[in-house]
């Protein structure tokens, strides 16, 4: 798989408090680093499509695709391009030796009845109570389309959402509430940005770690919500290979 | 004798007339029935429901029906992935209406019709605009909201395999919403690479069986 | 396939009348007769088992089990018997090619879901409205023991009971209404009897076809309830080769 | 890695307690799994309830569990076809529960709880003693009851090929409850007749997908 986390631009601007946020690459790094041996884990539409290109090779993670794949690899190429054999997003893929396919029921069953260890899904805004919005902004002229999303949302032992910090405006997409419509109530599990990793707890909003050069006051001006501490913050920082990595080794 | 083959696809969607509601098969590319869709806009066709997973790209399949303005509403679960100006346009001019509902919602009420049951309570959806105007329902703690049967008069299916009971095989994910739809609706056509002799499908890698199948015709074009 | 029904008992003693009640063979004979070239069809355990050895050999009909096989052949002997392929009766059979296999949501589904042309039960009652009793008698100790029978009730497009015409004590079968608890309510299209052929229509029984050499008034003393008498009543009588039949020829 | 292979009967059961409710597959004698039963029994697990089409025949598998006293309650849909003299001794003795309910209302009640679903309505027992104490209503001149979902602790299934992922196929009608059962329970283990590599089973083909199944062990005994 390529790493192309790596190929970032330097031409970016450092903040005054020095520090670089996350591409979109090292994100999805953070997460695919963080799933178990074993797990099996539904990639949403979007950011989260980029995690399959970082799955340790040490661990055998199963990658679950609402069309009913059980078992997808990376993407294919060449002549193992299978127009039948895509992702979520309509990309060739290939399939796993072990791999699987069933018909649209039983591809959500695996999602709502509590199958998938992990669903990783984009998102416009978290609320600190867990409510994810990531399906339809608030504008007058906005179309509904649902897609997976609602499902993927309710099912999953673990919901993980990744997103930018804060909106290209800088509004906040942590906050006390939602004003966006919802996907799911009370759902979320951890939210992973460019600029930290924050689990959703019974008390809100836990930081557990944060970018290398971010201080906490200016990430919580950055969150819309309170913004506790865990008493295991990490810092967050690239190795020498200039991969992120935020647990003590 | 039981003879589902159909010889043409104007043969095979004889029994389709205006205003029908129609399942159409497929997700992404994998699956979608262009070839059965081609002879439903060829045929004239107006007023019609589209029941699928989105509402066509391009300006084939689907988008084709709705560039020529013979839908009347699409039921779908994601009517705007990319390259799908020609809905979204169409929708924008109001010349078509949209349902939209959860993908899973969407296999679970077809399911429910094929399978004779009623209404049932999901998840998916409680807490958010999806449960507007629904029975609601917490159990132990989790809320549920109620969805309906979703009933249609026909349903246009792509399979791989097929033969004269109706008996299917699809190719991999193209199999997708085809079986759930064969069951759901009233009279299911069904277009596939090839027609075998009964009994050349073995029993046990059926994955439609026929019992759920009105019509089968060839396309060739076998992958 | 065996066609034992000209194999019934001489021993058995003629009615005042002169008429000789049908075999369980001869009714199975007849219901197998009256099916389309085509027609999908669940035979439920007990007497209704016994049609599959007189389906025409003229006419394609194929054979839905409840435990999710879809053209089942006849009962499989010798080196055919393979214990993974039975019937609802736990009977050996083979599969016809065109025969498929599906897990048992699917096989219900079939049933519930109007996908059958023909559901064929037993019947300990049907009352005038089209409601079965076939699974629990009344008795303080019977022990109830549903299967498949309330499914195959509800779903089918036309649900047929093969039934003696009363017990052996001589209580009609055929009621006002069932005393029996219900197998499901307002259901049963047709009863075929050792007696008669009787639909069950929105006013009640009507008489379709009557058993040579017993009267109507005979036969009304032995139904519980009132029965119409069909313009297009027919007698079913024995043809030279010992077989049932009633239809105008 | 994941392996989901247990090398001995009693590594395969090793999670299951006394007081569990354990789903056990079969219809007739196709798809029971006798090994895992009898291993249940030898572990002297008790207090047990046994969720199944039918309440065991004979002396073996669950008759054999009934026989021992280690059985508190059968929810099941016949529990006396012939040969069942062993439930019937012991349901009239007083010494285990029955709960019956129809064929097809088990297996959907089943795959509610595996599709996380909550309840929904179906026809089948409207108007009978089955709708006794449920929800009833009344749709487009139809009668439906409630039903609810049936969860379970433990699912003993047999399957014919398994690999280390938990995938499987099923031979012939031996398939019935099985693939339900794998995805209503919290903890299914399956015995096969063979383990496979991975990648030796077609993935069209794969009846049950290892995202169900937590345990596989071989019990040889090919047919």
């Amino acid at each position: 798989m390529s790493r192309t986390h790596t190929k970032q631009s330097s031409a970016q601007a450092l903040q005054p408090e020095s520090y670089k946020p996350l591409s979109r690459n090292e994100i999805a790094y953070l997460v695919a680093h963080d799933f178990p041996d074993g797990a099996v884990v539904n990639l949403g539409i979007g950011m989260p499509t980029l995690v399959a290109d970082f799955l340790p090779a040490d661990r055998e993670i199963l990658l679950q695709s609402e069309n009913g794949i059980l078992g997808m690899g990376g993407a294919a190429s060449g002549a193992d391009i299978d127009l039948d054999i895509i992702n979520a997003s309509r990309t060739p893929v290939v399939l796993l030796p072990g791999a699987s396919i069933t018909e649209h029921t039983i591809a959500f069953a695996m999602m709502r009845g509590g199958h998938l260890d992990y669903s990783v899904l984009g998102g416009f805004q978290v609320a600190e109570n867990g409510d994810l919005a990531n399906w339809l902004t608030a504008g007058p002229d906005a179309i509904a389309a649902i897609g997976g999303a609602m499902d993927l949302a309710v099912g999953a032992r673990e919901v993980i959402v990744m997103m930018e910090h804060v909106t290209k405006d800088q509004t906040p997409k942590l906050l006390p509430a939602c004003t966006y419509p919802l996907t799911a109530a009370g759902v979320v599990n951890t939210i992973y940005t460019d600029l930290a990793i924050i689990d959703v707890t019974p008390s809100g909003f836990v930081l557990r770690a944060i970018l290398e050069g971010l201080t906490v006051e200016t990430l919580a001006k950055k969150t819309g919500a309170t913004l506790a501490i865990s008493d295991k913050l990490t810092v967050i920082r690239r190795n020498a290979q200039g991969e992120p990595v935020y647990k003590a080794v | 004798m039981i003879d589902k083959i159909k010889h043409s696809l104007e043969d095979a969607i004889a029994p389709l007339q205006d205003g029908a509601s129609i399942m159409v098969s497929g997700f992404g590319e994998a699956g979608i029935p262009f070839e059965l869709l081609r002879a439903v806009l060829d045929k004239g066709l107006r007023d019609l429901t589209i029941i699928s997973n989105n509402a066509g790209t391009h300006e084939v399949g689907i988008a084709g029906l709705i560039k020529a303005k013979r839908v009347r509403k699409i039921v779908c679960s994601h009517p705007r992935p990319i390259n799908s100006e020609t809905f979204l346009a169409a929708y924008r001019a109001g010349e078509v209406e949209l349902e939209c509902m959860p993908q899973g919602t969407l296999a679970e009420r077809l399911r429910a019709a094929g399978s004779g049951l009623g209404p049932f309570f999901t998840p998916t959806g409680y807490g958010t605009l999806v449960a507007e105007g629904k029975e609601q329902r917490v159990i132990d703690g989790k809320g549920y909201i109620l969805e309906q049967p979703l009933h249609g008069d026909f349903a246009l299916v792509r399979a791989h395999l097929g033969d004269r009971w109706g008996n299917l095989t699809y190719r991999w994910a193209a199999r997708n919403f085809g079986p759930v739809m064969c069951m759901a609706a009233k009279h299911s056509i069904v277009q596939v690479n090839r027609v075998v002799a009964l009994g050349d499908l073995p029993p046990e890698q059926v994955m439609t069986p026929g019992i759920f199948v009105q019509a089968v015709v060839a396309v060739g074009g076998e992958r």
